[in-house]
């Protein structure tokens, strides 16, 4: 007697073919959110670690740790052909809520490796560009990073930026404070002048607090400078070098 | 400096493009809008007692959406839809609804999610397209379904006692496709969760119209 | 000049050492929580699935879609295996945070198939039971799903029993509707008598709902069957039955 | 019906037993808490001009702790040992730091993790084990580390100008060391975070002596 | 401190004066919430099945707010008017709702805002006049429909078959004249949205009564 | 540390009196709040179908609370009263609720304060005295109307369809009583305004029978 | 529907020259918005190293702002000035706090409320006078308080050791003239109790100059 | 209505009489606010260069709050002491604070609890009795250490390089006193247990004033 029902759906071929065809489409879609959400962790947790191994530049050989951070930065552009191959045909901001994080950390590790090489801030292209470069590809498809994306990334930076001048200082190196300080000046600068979206919008706190904390250690390098001027802070003979206090 | 100097004048440009845009879509957005309420007050009047309203008229009454929809297509990038399409989503629902009531109360047919989107003169679904979703579909069939079981109620006051029983036949049909679906935790399985008491209000409606032999009567 | 640093790293043999060792244990229970949290996600997505087959027993064919269900549960106890692999000579506990969503759902999705099976309370001793077999084990070891857990899920299952319900009128199946009333008032009374910790008693207000909604059920089964007492209400001739009305 | 209610009865029992469990736990934890505020006003005495708290003074007024824990660890069963933790973490960490802060002052060495738990009859970490884990130990360090960053400028004012230094190295050493941590966002990530102002601070009292000759005086 | 002390002290005096007219305002506000209060008793009793209550007796009891009312124009110099108007704007609403709904009822007439205002010794709406502003009385309204599908189910416990009817035609009314607003208040927005189920409400009472021809037996 | 030792060692017994008596109170709480547990339960399975619990019952198994009240009584002098209050209020509240509930359901009566206390061994309200306050007998009231609300549905479910005409003639009285009084108390007063929906759920239930005649049927 | 549709209709009048009112406010705000940011910008430049910016620079810049004013003044009647300032309040503030700051830094003198107003081409408070209100202008000082301590540390890595004990003079009498004040208003009184914070933050300034004697060496 | 309406009546009173007693203690307390605000300045005024504020005035400016605690004793029943002491008991600690700090800067020792209540014509410590409680003086212990490590910085400011040392010695007395009591109270203990970084700020200042021999260039 139970057949009943399943004579029902048998007859109504036309509403249920066309849901199972939605359920088919659906399915599908969630299918690689979930994916997608997946790889995203996965860069969000490699991406943690490279910064974490950058901010021990300002301790250890730099460029060493620059060349290992490479490599890493290398393993993590295959987690985005992943995410490249997943989003074939489909739209960047269909997904963007699911791998957003993963992105934001990536940017915050990539633009720290950049700062620390170059002093300055890095172009979106070149991301785009490195991305293909691991990867081996021409072109990235219709895939690439949202300026939104790219933009949070840079807000988080600043976080990172004053922990490593905060390193900086323990290690006499203070030009690199000063450069920090001018540097995520300009951040903030720019941060303030727009009309920012909710996202960008929550990190203006994050960027304001960095800020303040980096030109209170820029403070406190001078006034500790100031009392024996003629005295030779220790290390801070002339930029870039570094002495050994123990 | 200078370097990143030049890299945030670029940021702030694009954050303005970005802020003037969503202010474009905004203002295209409030035209549909204006045009919506009217076209729903329309359907709104199929459960009054001596209605005029047709299919037609309604279908007639949509016609300048067409054009803002060209408006919107014009000023967004295809790969940028989803970013912006929060702006517009609830629209594309509430419009589907109103060709998919009318036309079932007037021809008592489902209308597919492309025949709905040609009303509109969209194109079908496809990645970067600006169109009604498969999402917004269900979520007209959700609306519609909760309709319909207050239009059974006004059937009967209007004495009409033959609609309830199509309206239950039909409903229950499109309950059965929605129970194919896997649907995650946000609205659409929300509106579904609540279509089961519409469904029951239909039957209820049908069981007091057998118990009583009203539909006999006629 | 750089190596002075690392130099100070191979100095100091005993601190850096021990720390090497922190870190190889930290990243051990990092990415063991990690790989967990995964197999936790796929538990859910499979479960709330498993739900949503079985909503439609009240509607198609019973038996059939116990079957199927048993094969879906199959395939989630197969999930369970990698947990109780990963968890292998480490506590329950220590993890516990990282994948109570999926059991809880898990515990949801198996008691609401035992309910419509046995229309009873599943045990807790059936459930371990279950995933040996399917595992092919003989015992799980030292993983055993917790009490908590357990009742976690069985709070949620009230929800789902709601919408069962609900379902059961539409297809006058009035008595299921009684029998579940009674069930939920059982767990009701059970949740209400006990000193909940934080997370059980944050449950508490889903059942108070769940119940609500089938008592006001009830009712109304009752005020229409008694407006025309002697006509028999359309499926209500005698329990399980049921009938097309289209 | 019966059949269900008995698991629920069941239930009952259950949740009261663990309910019940955690009232012993407090009650252990209470007392844990009067000797840890004692030995810690004893810890803090050391930022004192005239002192005389010894490391062995410590670990004896520390004896009655050891009961303590085996009355935590006869209540309860191995297999839930994370599952009260919460109780008596945070004294983990600071019963930790009091041991490990007291021997270092005394005998400029750091206790490892074995010998911590060792003080406190406590067994070396493995699963099921109630004893302080490596996550109670760091946090003690980050203590240890932001105590002695207080304990360098003391020893300045009782013009001590040789033990600086010494903080200096070791407060390095162990912050070298935690570089190589793969820290998640949690609470040892945020102490850790904030060790960087601790190991500035001793060093600009190490740049203050060394700059006025200080140490060169004694 | 002496710097700007005058500068300062001037902005007291300044301040205390604002502060003091809150105070006053706030005093006649409780004397109109107490006579509103009794009223508002005396229009729920419209829902009990012996009920004697009658629209006269409503005006009658408002009397005294006509004071009040004229205290708070004798207190607020109309440039600000508006500066204060949030301490009795919900009082405004309700006020109004209370004559609406008991006229209603007696006379199945809707008094017009101007009808409202006047009840009260109030004056037109123009800026700067104390008044109940169109925003209070589409709120009233608001409230009206709701309450009236509450009366709407006690009329049939108290056997009044006819007037679900009316109040099903008047509510459908109001309602459509909603829906001709361009509503950008988010307050009355949200009283409207829910004014729908108030109507489906009424709509099933009215169904109950039909289907079952209670209103053909009287 | 020696200099102000002594002063602090006076603190320390003060503070630990306080302590003490604290821990005496949460003691015999406990005790109250597993009866109370109890008796909620009981109290409960009024709505079950074939339930047999009766009033004089309820009363019986609360005897043991008459000696937790003298005990409390007993440890706290009238005029610390009010600063250990916090400790037992909600249990106030909930312990009338299960007399005013079971009572009125067996004898649809409602017991005065006076007589709540006298259940309890308790003597009427006074300064310093421990007793049930005014606020925790109107807190009661709001959870029995929302019980009855609740009870009502049961009622038919049982096929019982004279008590809910009965119930909202008393909750409508309650209701209004409630209107009579200027409520400042925030807690009360939030209940009281969710007091409505009950009553409004109420008059749904009279409504579903009353349409169907089927009050007049047995 | 046309029964009320007249009255309706009239309503919908209304509200739309209220709606228009608001969208051409908006429109305005918006361009104050823009001179507002790159204003704020400018006066951020004051914490840099080699900034050139100067108040009259800043008044110069604000110019634009003189029209919009006019524009708003010219589009409301001064008895409808509070209904809408919601608007444009949060506007006055900044501003004013830009003029405030910026001719602090380079004068060291505070202008009064009539100074600021004076410069934006706006008249002195009065009812209905669309101007820079009292409260703006506490906030407006609020702001400056807070951004002197930021500038204070800045002051020093420019190795300017003069300005900080200027500015902690200042902010103690704005603090000390906060006090006199009986703060009924939420915001501001929030924003006045952090200001505490930024005085301590100052005195630390002053402080590390002053330990270092740096104050006199130039 | 009729039912209940005696009842409720009598419970009207009694709310009306505990809110007029609540209306009166506020007045109270709005004038004990005024006065304390005006001591608080002058305690503020420590902090500054050339400050010529003294004990004596600050005791002889609080003298009109004994007449209050007077009218507050004369309203309230010692019984019902505890019921209203949430309207006061932040006073009592800012008020306690005034005089402790002012007391300790002149005169270098600190006052005990009856020596404060003393000031105040309050009585010591009882039940029932309406005085500063030990509470109320260990939390302005804590605004005392609070406030003295700021003033220590201000000290250094003024080049007063004596009492900093006094400062250190006193708040480390305190807060070794603060580590026997046995806190349950949340808020002292979270107060208290700031007191820790007063007490490392003040150290710090120490240090600075140690490391460049000032104390004994005086
Ligand atoms: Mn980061
Ligand atoms: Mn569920």
């Amino acid at each position: 007697k139970d057949t009943a029902s399943l004579e029902s759906q048998i007859k109504d071929t036309e509403i249920i073919s066309l849901f199972k065809g939605f359920s088919q489409k659906l399915d599908e879609d969630n299918d690689r959110r979930e994916r997608i959400v997946k790889i995203s962790r996965d860069i969000t947790i490699s991406s943690k670690r490279l910064i974490s191994l950058l901010q021990r530049a300002c301790w250890e050989n730099k460029q060493d740790i620059i060349v290992q951070a490479k490599e890493d930065l290398d393993k993590i552009h295959l987690l985005f052909g992943t995410i490249i191959t997943e989003l074939n045909n489909q739209e960047y901001w269909k997904f963007q809520r699911s791998f957003t994080w993963g992105v934001q950390e990536y940017i915050e590790s990539f633009s720290f490796l950049y700062f620390l090489e170059n002093g300055t801030l890095i172009p979106l292209d070149y991301i785009h560009n490195s991305i293909k470069e691991s990867l081996k590809l021409e072109s990235l498809g219709q895939f690439s990073i949202s300026m939104e994306d790219y933009y949070l990334g840079l807000a988080d930076l600043t976080g990172e930026l004053m922990r490593y001048s905060t390193n900086s200082t323990t290690q006499k190196k203070y030009d690199d404070c000063y450069q920090i300080c001018d540097f995520v000046r300009v951040i903030h600068s720019g941060f303030s002048l727009c009309h920012l979206n909710r996202d960008l919008n929550s990190k203006l706190n994050l960027i304001d607090e960095s800020l303040k904390k980096i030109e209170k250690l820029c403070f406190s390098i001078r006034v500790r400078g100031s009392e024996f001027p003629d005295q030779i802070m220790f290390g801070l003979d002339g930029g870039e070098q570094q002495q050994e206090t123990n | 400096m200078d370097a990143y100097e030049s890299v945030f004048q670029k940021f702030t440009v694009e954050l303005e493009q970005d802020y003037e845009t969503r202010q474009n879509i905004k203002n295209i957005v409030t035209l549909i809008d204006q045009t919506e309420r009217k076209v729903n007050l329309l359907v709104q009047s199929y459960h009054q007692a001596n209605s005029s309203v047709s299919f037609t008229q309604v279908v007639g009454e949509l016609q300048p959406i067409k054009n803002h929809f060209n408006d919107l297509k014009a000023l967004i990038k295809p790969l940028l839809c989803y970013k912006y399409r929060d702006h517009w989503k609830s629209h594309m629902s509430t419009l589907s609804f109103c060709v998919l009531f009318s036309n079932w109360v007037d021809n008592k047919t489902l209308l597919k999610l492309e025949e709905v989107q040609a009303i509109f003169g969209l194109e079908p679904c496809a990645p970067g397209v600006l169109t009604i979703e498969l999402e917004d579909y269900l979520l007209a069939l959700c609306n519609m379904t909760n309709e319909l079981s207050r239009y059974c109620v006004n059937c009967v006051i209007k004495e009409d006692y033959q609609t309830p029983g199509k309206i239950s036949t039909f409903v229950s049909d499109i309950f059965s496709g929605f129970r194919l679906l896997n649907l995650k935790n946000d609205i659409i399985r929300k509106r579904y969760d609540s279509m089961k008491y519409d469904l029951k209000r239909i039957e209820e409606v049908v069981y007091d119209i057998s118990v009583r032999n009203l539909n006999k009567k006629d």
